[in-house]
C-alpha cells in the first residue's frame, strides 16, 4: 500500500509532536513540576509511528512504561496527557495513572504498563477476543527488549502462536533494558531469532527510518489480519535520554550516544520527504511551529486544570462503587 | 428438592452462562476432553466445542492474561487455575493487571473476568493444598468469593460471570462431592450477602468454604452439650457482609473464626479486627477465637494433613472454651 | 554518634557482611553499575566485582529462583527486586519453592537467602508504589523484616544475611532518606525483638516501616495536647514480639495500628486480633483502631497519593477518638 | 567414554527397579494405601537412567513432579521412598514432602517438584552456585514439555545461557502436558529449536534408547564442566500410564500407546546388553528377582514404620525452630 502525501505529512507531524511533547515533559521533570518516574521516547519516534500508522484506525496497540510516543501516535489528545502526567483531574485517567498508565481508551490503546513484559499477556488476550468475535482488527503489541525476558512474554508469545492469534509484537530494541544491555541479558545478538522457538517469524527492522517500520508492520498485521497468526518484529532504535530521571547513564559511552544520535529519525524521514517534495524548509517551520503552540496549549490545559478531589481516590476501584472500602 | 454435587452445580452454573451469553468462555488447562483435573468442566466442551473451552498450555500467567485481555473487549472471560498454588504464577496478571485496570486508567476500562481457583487440603502436600484467598482479599480491585454448598456455588459463580469486576472465585476441592438441594429453576446469589447457615444464639461460628460444614457438624454436636451455635457463613469475602456479622455478633457475644489457611494473616484476623473495631466490640464477652490451620506449609502424611486441618473437635474445643 | 542515611545503612549491612563473609553475594536488576535503581547498591560493584554484584536481565522469577537454588548450595545470595510490586512475578519461587523447601523435604535441606524489596508510595502510581508484606506475611515457611530507621536496616540486614531461612526484608523507599544515628562498631539486631521508638502510658501506636517517623511526629503532637503516646515499632514481622505489644497494651489499654498498605487485609487486622486474643484483651478499654492506607489501589496523583499514605493528622485524629 | 560392563549392568538393573517400584505404587494408588497424587514414570526409563549416568555421582540434578524415576536412578533408598509415599516418618523427607517432594538431599537431588516448572530456576541458581565456587560439578535438570510452556523456564534458561552457567537441560518430552499433546501447546515441532533462542545448543535424542541418552547428556556435562555453557536436550519418549491415577486417556489412542510400548525402553536396552553378552535369560530372571525382592522390602519397610506423631507438623517450618507458629 503506497503512502498518502497526507498521511506521510502527518507521520512526519507526529514525530515532532511526540519529540516535542517529551521535550516539554523532560523539563517539567527536572524541575519537579511532573512527580514519579517518566521513560522519555526522544529518539525512538521512527517505531511508534512507522508501526501505528500501518494500522487501521479501529486496530488495538498496547504499550509500555515508555509509552507517550505510542499513545500520540494512536490518536490521543496530548492536552489530556500532558494533564495526566501533572496528576490532573481532566488527565487521560483522572490522574489516577500517570506517565506508567496513559492512555486513553477511545484509541483503542489497551493501557501503558508499569510492569516490564506485563501488556504482553493481555495483547495476546485480546487478540484472542478478535478472534472469537470474528473481527477484522488485529493488536499490535509494543514492548522493549529487557520485557523479552519476561516469563509472560514466553507464556503470551507461545499461546498467540499456537492459537494463531492476530497479534504483531513489536519489540523496541533500544539496546538497554535500563542500565543492562542486550549483550549482558541475552547470549543471542539478533532477538528476532526468538521467533522461531514459537514458530512465528521473527525480522529485524532498522527502528529509526519510519517507513521500514512502517513496511514491515503492515505486512505483518495483513499477515495476522488474513488468519496467519502473529508475528515478531524487533524494531533496533535508541533511546537518547536516560532510563529515566535518575539515570546517570554510566553504562554507555558519549560515543555511542552521539553516533546514534546521526540516525535521527526525524531527520531521516525529513529527509526523504524533502527529496519527494513533500516538504521544504517553509512547510518544516510551519509544522514545528504549530506543534510547538499545540504542546504549549497542552501544557497550559495541564497548569491551569484542577486537581483531583481528595474524595476521588474512592472512585472507580469497582464498577460498582457500592463495595466497602 | 433436587439433590447435586458441588461439582455439578458449578458445571451448570457454566452451562447455562455459557448458554445465556455467547461471550463466555472457559480457558485453562486440560478443561477440554480431560473435563478438568476436578472433572468440573465434565463434558462441557461436547456442547460447546473447543473456542469456548479452551485448553491451554501450561501457562499460568498467559491464562490469566489471556482473561485480562479478552475482558477488555467485551468477552467474559472462566479462567481456570487447576489448583490455587499456582496463583503465584498468575499474580502479576491478577493483581498488578486485572485488579487495577478499572482504577489506574480513570474508569475508562472494565475487566469482567472469572478466576477459578480450586484450594484447600486434599492429600498431595504443600504445593498442591494451600487456600490462599487472603492474598487475593488484601488487593484492591479483586472481589473475592468463596463458597460452601452446591447451591452457593451455582448461584454466586452465575453472579460472577455476570460482575463487571475481576472475580477471584475459591472452590474447595472437598466441596466438589459436597451433595445438597439445588433447585431447577434459575437463581443467582448476590455479592456481599452473608448465609445464617444456622441459626443459634449462643455463640457465632463465622467459618468459609469446606470449614461450613465442619462447622455444622460441630454445631450438632454442640447443641448435644447444650450450646445453641449460629454458623455465619460471609459466602463472599470482598465484598463482606459485615452487617449480618456484627448482627450475630451483637446477639452472641461470642465468635469464632474457622478457615483452613494458615492462621497468621489469613482472613480470620482482618474479620476478627473489623468486628472488634464494630459496633459488636461492646457486645463482645470473650475474645474472638481462630480455629484455622496453622502456621505450616501443608504436609503430605495423611496423619499430619489431618491435623493441619480445622477438625470438629477443634471448634467444639473453642467454643466449648468461650461458652463455659 | 554519626548519623546516616537508611540508604547507606543498607549499603553498609551489605558491604560488612560481604567483606566478612564470601558467599554473600546480591543479584538484581541494575544493581551494578548503575548501583540500584535507589542507589543502594551504589558503588559496591567496585569492591566487590561484577560476579558478587550480579547485573541480570529483567527476570524476576528467575532471579528469585536463582537465589533459592544458590542457596542451596552454601551460597547467601541477597537478591534485590527492584519495586516490591514485582513480588507478583517472582512470588511462586518465594512462596512455593523457597518458603516450603525446608518444610517439604522433611528438614534436608536449608535455603537462606535475603529477598530485598523497596516498597511504598513514592510517586509513581499503582504498580510501583505498593507495601504487599501482608502477602509474604501468610505464608509460613518465610521471615518477614520490615525496618524502619537506618540503625534498625543496617542491624537487621546483617542478621537477615546470617539466617538460615529465608528472609524477606521490605525497606521502604523513603526511608532511604531518612537520616539516623548508626554506630561505627559492628552490630546485630534479633529478629522478634520489637522496639519501642518512643515511651509512653496513654496510648500504644504500633506503626511499621515509614509510619514509625509518622507515629513519631504524631506523638509529639499528641505530647501537646496531653495525651502520652508509646510508639511501638514491631521491627520484624514474622517473628512478631508478641510480648513487647501484649505488654505495652497492657499498660496503655488503647491501640493504634498504623501500616501503609490497604487496610482490608493488612498486617494490622492480624496483629489486632492477636492482640485481642491475648491477655491484653481484659486490659483493652477501647477497639483497636487501624490507621492504614485505604482498599484502593495508590493513585498517581499527588494529592490523591497524598490522601492514600496514612498523615500525621490521621493517626492524630484516631488516637484523640480514644482517648478523649 | 565406554561404559563399563558393571556399569551397564547397574543401568539395566535400575531401569527394572524403576518399573517394578512404579508398578507397585501404582497397585497401592488404585487400592488406596498410598494417597495423594503420583505421577509414574513407567515407559521413561532410559531417560533418567541413561542421562544421570552420564554424570558424576558429586553433581547435581533438579527433578520433577514425575520424580520417582530420577531419584532411584541418582541413588534414593527405595525403602525410604515407599515409605515417603506411605506418608511414614522414616519417609525420605519424614512423610512431610510424598511423591511431588521426593528426594534424598545426600544424593545431591536438589528436589522434586509439584510446580511444572517450578524447579528450573532453582537449578540455574545452583550452577551458579557452583560456578561461583569453582567447583567441578554440574547440574542436571529435568522437566517436560508442558514445562517447557512456563515462564520460570524461559527467565531461567536465558539467565544461564546470558551466564553461561553449568547445567544441562533436560526436557523429557513425552508428547503430553496431562491431556494436552505438543501439537496443541506449541506451534513448533521440534522442541529442541528453542535452544537457539538462548543461544544455547539444542538437540533431541530418542529417549527410548538409554546409550543415546547417557551419550548426548555425557557430551553436554563434559560442555558444561568445561565452562562451555548450558544445553538443551529434548528426550523423546512417552508415559504408558495415565497423567496420574484419575486419567481416563481419553486424548490419546490405544493404537499410539501400543506403538510406543513396542519400543519398550527396558526391552530395547536389554536387547542390546544380550547382544553383548552382558546378560542372558538367567541374569535376567536373577536381577528380576533381586529387583522384585527389593522392592518387597520397601513396601515392608513402608508398611511396619511408624506415622509421624501429630507434633512433627511442627517441626521444619524454620531452621530455628522459635518461631511462633
Ligand atoms: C517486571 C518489572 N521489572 C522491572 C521493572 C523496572 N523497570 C522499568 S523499565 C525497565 C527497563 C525496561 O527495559 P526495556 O523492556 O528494554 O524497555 P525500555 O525501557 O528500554 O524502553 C525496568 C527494569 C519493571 N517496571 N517491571
Ligand atoms: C504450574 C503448574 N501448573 C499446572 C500443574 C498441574 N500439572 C501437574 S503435572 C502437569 C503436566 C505436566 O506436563 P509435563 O511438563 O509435560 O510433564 P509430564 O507430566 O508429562 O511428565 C500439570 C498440568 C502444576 N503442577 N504446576
Ligand atoms: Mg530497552
Ligand atoms: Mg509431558
Amino acid at each position: 500500500m503506497e503512502l498518502s502525501e497526507a498521511k506521510k505529512l502527518k507521520m512526519y507531524r507526529d514525530m515532532w509532536r511526540i519529540r516535542q511533547f517529551e521535550r516539554k515533559v523532560d523539563q517539567f521533570i527536572s524541575r519537579g513540576d511532573i512527580t514519579g518516574t517518566t521513560h522519555l521516547y526522544i529518539g525512538e519516534e521512527a517505531t511508534a509511528v512507522g508501526a501505528i500508522n500501518a494500522l487501521k484506525d479501529e486496530d488495538y496497540i498496547s504499550s509500555t512504561h515508555r509509552g507517550h510516543g505510542h499513545a500520540i501516535a494512536k490518536g490521543s489528545d496530548i492536552k489530556e496527557m500532558m494533564a495526566e502526567l501533572f496528576g490532573k483531574r481532566t488527565g487521560a485517567c483522572k490522574g489516577k495513572g500517570g506517565s506508567l498508565h496513559i492512555i486513553d481508551t477511545s484509541t483503542n490503546n489497551l493501557g501503558a504498563n508499569g510492569i516490564v513484559g506485563g501488556g504482553i499477556p493481555i495483547a495476546v488476550g485480546a487478540a484472542l477476543a478478535l478472534k472469537m468475535q470474528n473481527r477484522d482488527e488485529v493488536v499490535l503489541n509494543f514492548f522493549g527488549d529487557g520485557a523479552m525476558n519476561q516469563g509472560a512474554f514466553h507464556e503470551a508469545t507461545n499461546l498467540a502462536a499456537a492459537w494463531n492469534l492476530p497479534v504483531v509484537f513489536l519489540c523496541e530494541n533500544n539496546q538497554y533494558g535500563m542500565s543492562t544491555s542486550i549483550e549482558k541479558a541475552f547470549k543471542i545478538k539478533d532477538l528476532a531469532k526468538r521467533g522461531e522457538a514459537y514458530g512465528i517469524p521473527g525480522v529485524r527492522v532498522d527502528g529509526n527510518k519510519a517507513l521500514e517500520v512502517y513496511d514491515t508492520v503492515l505486512e505483518a498485521a495483513k499477515k495476522a489480519r488474513n488468519g496467519g497468526g502473529p508475528s515478531l518484529i524487533v524494531s533496533e532504535t535508541y533511546r537518547w535520554k536516560g532510563h529515566s530521571k535518575s539515570d546517570a547513564k554510566v553504562y554507555r559511552t558519549k560515543e555511542e550516544e552521539e553516533e546514534w544520535k546521526q540516525r535521527d529519525p526525524i531527520a531521516d524521514f525529513e529527509q526523504i520527504l524533502i527529496e519527494q517534495n513533500l516538504l521544504d524548509e517553509d512547510k518544516i517551520k510551519e509544522i514545528k511551529n504549530e506543534v510547538d503552540a499545540e504542546v504549549k496549549e497542552a501544557v497550559e490545559f495541564a497548569k491551569e486544570s484542577p486537581y483531583p478531589d481528595k474524595d476521588e481516590i474512592f472512585d472507580d476501584v469497582y464498577v460498582d462503587r457500592e463495595v466497602e472500602l | 428438592m433436587r439433590v447435586i454435587t458441588g461439582r455439578e452445580a458449578v458445571r451448570e452454573a457454566l452451562r447455562e452462562e455459557m448458554q445465556r451469553d455467547e461471550n463466555v468462555f472457559i480457558i485453562g488447562e486440560d478443561v477440554g476432553v480431560y473435563g478438568g483435573a476436578f472433572g468440573v468442566t465434565g463434558n462441557l466442551i461436547e456442547e460447546f466445542g473447543e473456542e469456548r473451552v479452551r485448553d491451554t498450555p501450561i501457562s499460568e500467567a498467559a491464562i490469566a492474561g489471556a482473561a485480562v485481555g479478552a475482558s477488555l473487549l467485551g468477552m467474559r472471560p472462566v479462567a481456570e487455575i487447576m489448583f490455587m498454588d499456582f496463583v503465584t504464577i498468575a499474580s502479576d496478571q491478577l493483581m498488578n493487571q486485572g485488579a487495577k485496570i478499572h482504577y489506574m486508567f480513570g474508569g475508562q476500562q472494565n475487566a469482567p473476568f472469572v478466576m477459578r481457583m480450586p484450594a484447600g487440603a486434599a492429600e498431595a502436600g504443600a504445593q498442591h493444598t494451600q487456600s490462599l484467598e487472603a492474598l487475593l482479599y488484601h488487593i484492591p480491585g479483586l472481589k473475592v468469593v468463596m463458597p460452601s454448598t452446591p447451591y452457593d456455588l451455582k448461584g454466586l459463580l452465575k453472579t460472577a460471570i455476570r460482575d463487571d469486576n475481576p472475580v477471584m472465585f475459591v472452590e474447595h476441592k472437598k466441596g466438589y462431592g459436597e451433595k445438597g438441594e439445588v433447585p431447577e429453576e434459575e437463581y443467582t446469589i448476590p455479592f456481599g450477602k452473608a448465609d445464617i447457615k444456622r441459626e443459634g444464639k449462643d455463640v457465632t461460628i463465622i467459618a468459609t468454604s469446606h470449614m461450613v460444614f465442619k462447622a455444622l457438624n460441630a454445631a450438632e454436636t454442640l447443641a448435644e452439650k447444650g450450646v445453641d451455635a449460629e454458623v455465619l457463613d460471609p459466602r463472599t469475602l470482598v465484598p463482606l457482609d459485615m452487617e449480618s456479622i456484627v448482627k450475630s455478633v451483637s446477639k452472641t457475644g461470642k465468635v469464632v473464626i474457622v478457615h483452613e489457611a494458615p492462621r497468621r494473616g489469613g482472613v480470620g484476623g482482618d474479620i476478627a479486627a473489623r468486628i472488634s473495631d464494630s459496633e459488636a466490640f461492646y457486645y463482645l464477652e470473650k475474645p474472638i477465637k481462630r480455629v484455622t490451620g496453622p502456621n505450616t506449609p501443608v504436609p503430605f502424611s495423611p496423619v499430619l494433613e489431618a491435623e493441619f486441618i480445622p477438625s470438629e473437635e477443634k471448634i467444639i474445643d473453642a467454643v466449648m472454651k468461650l461458652t463455659k
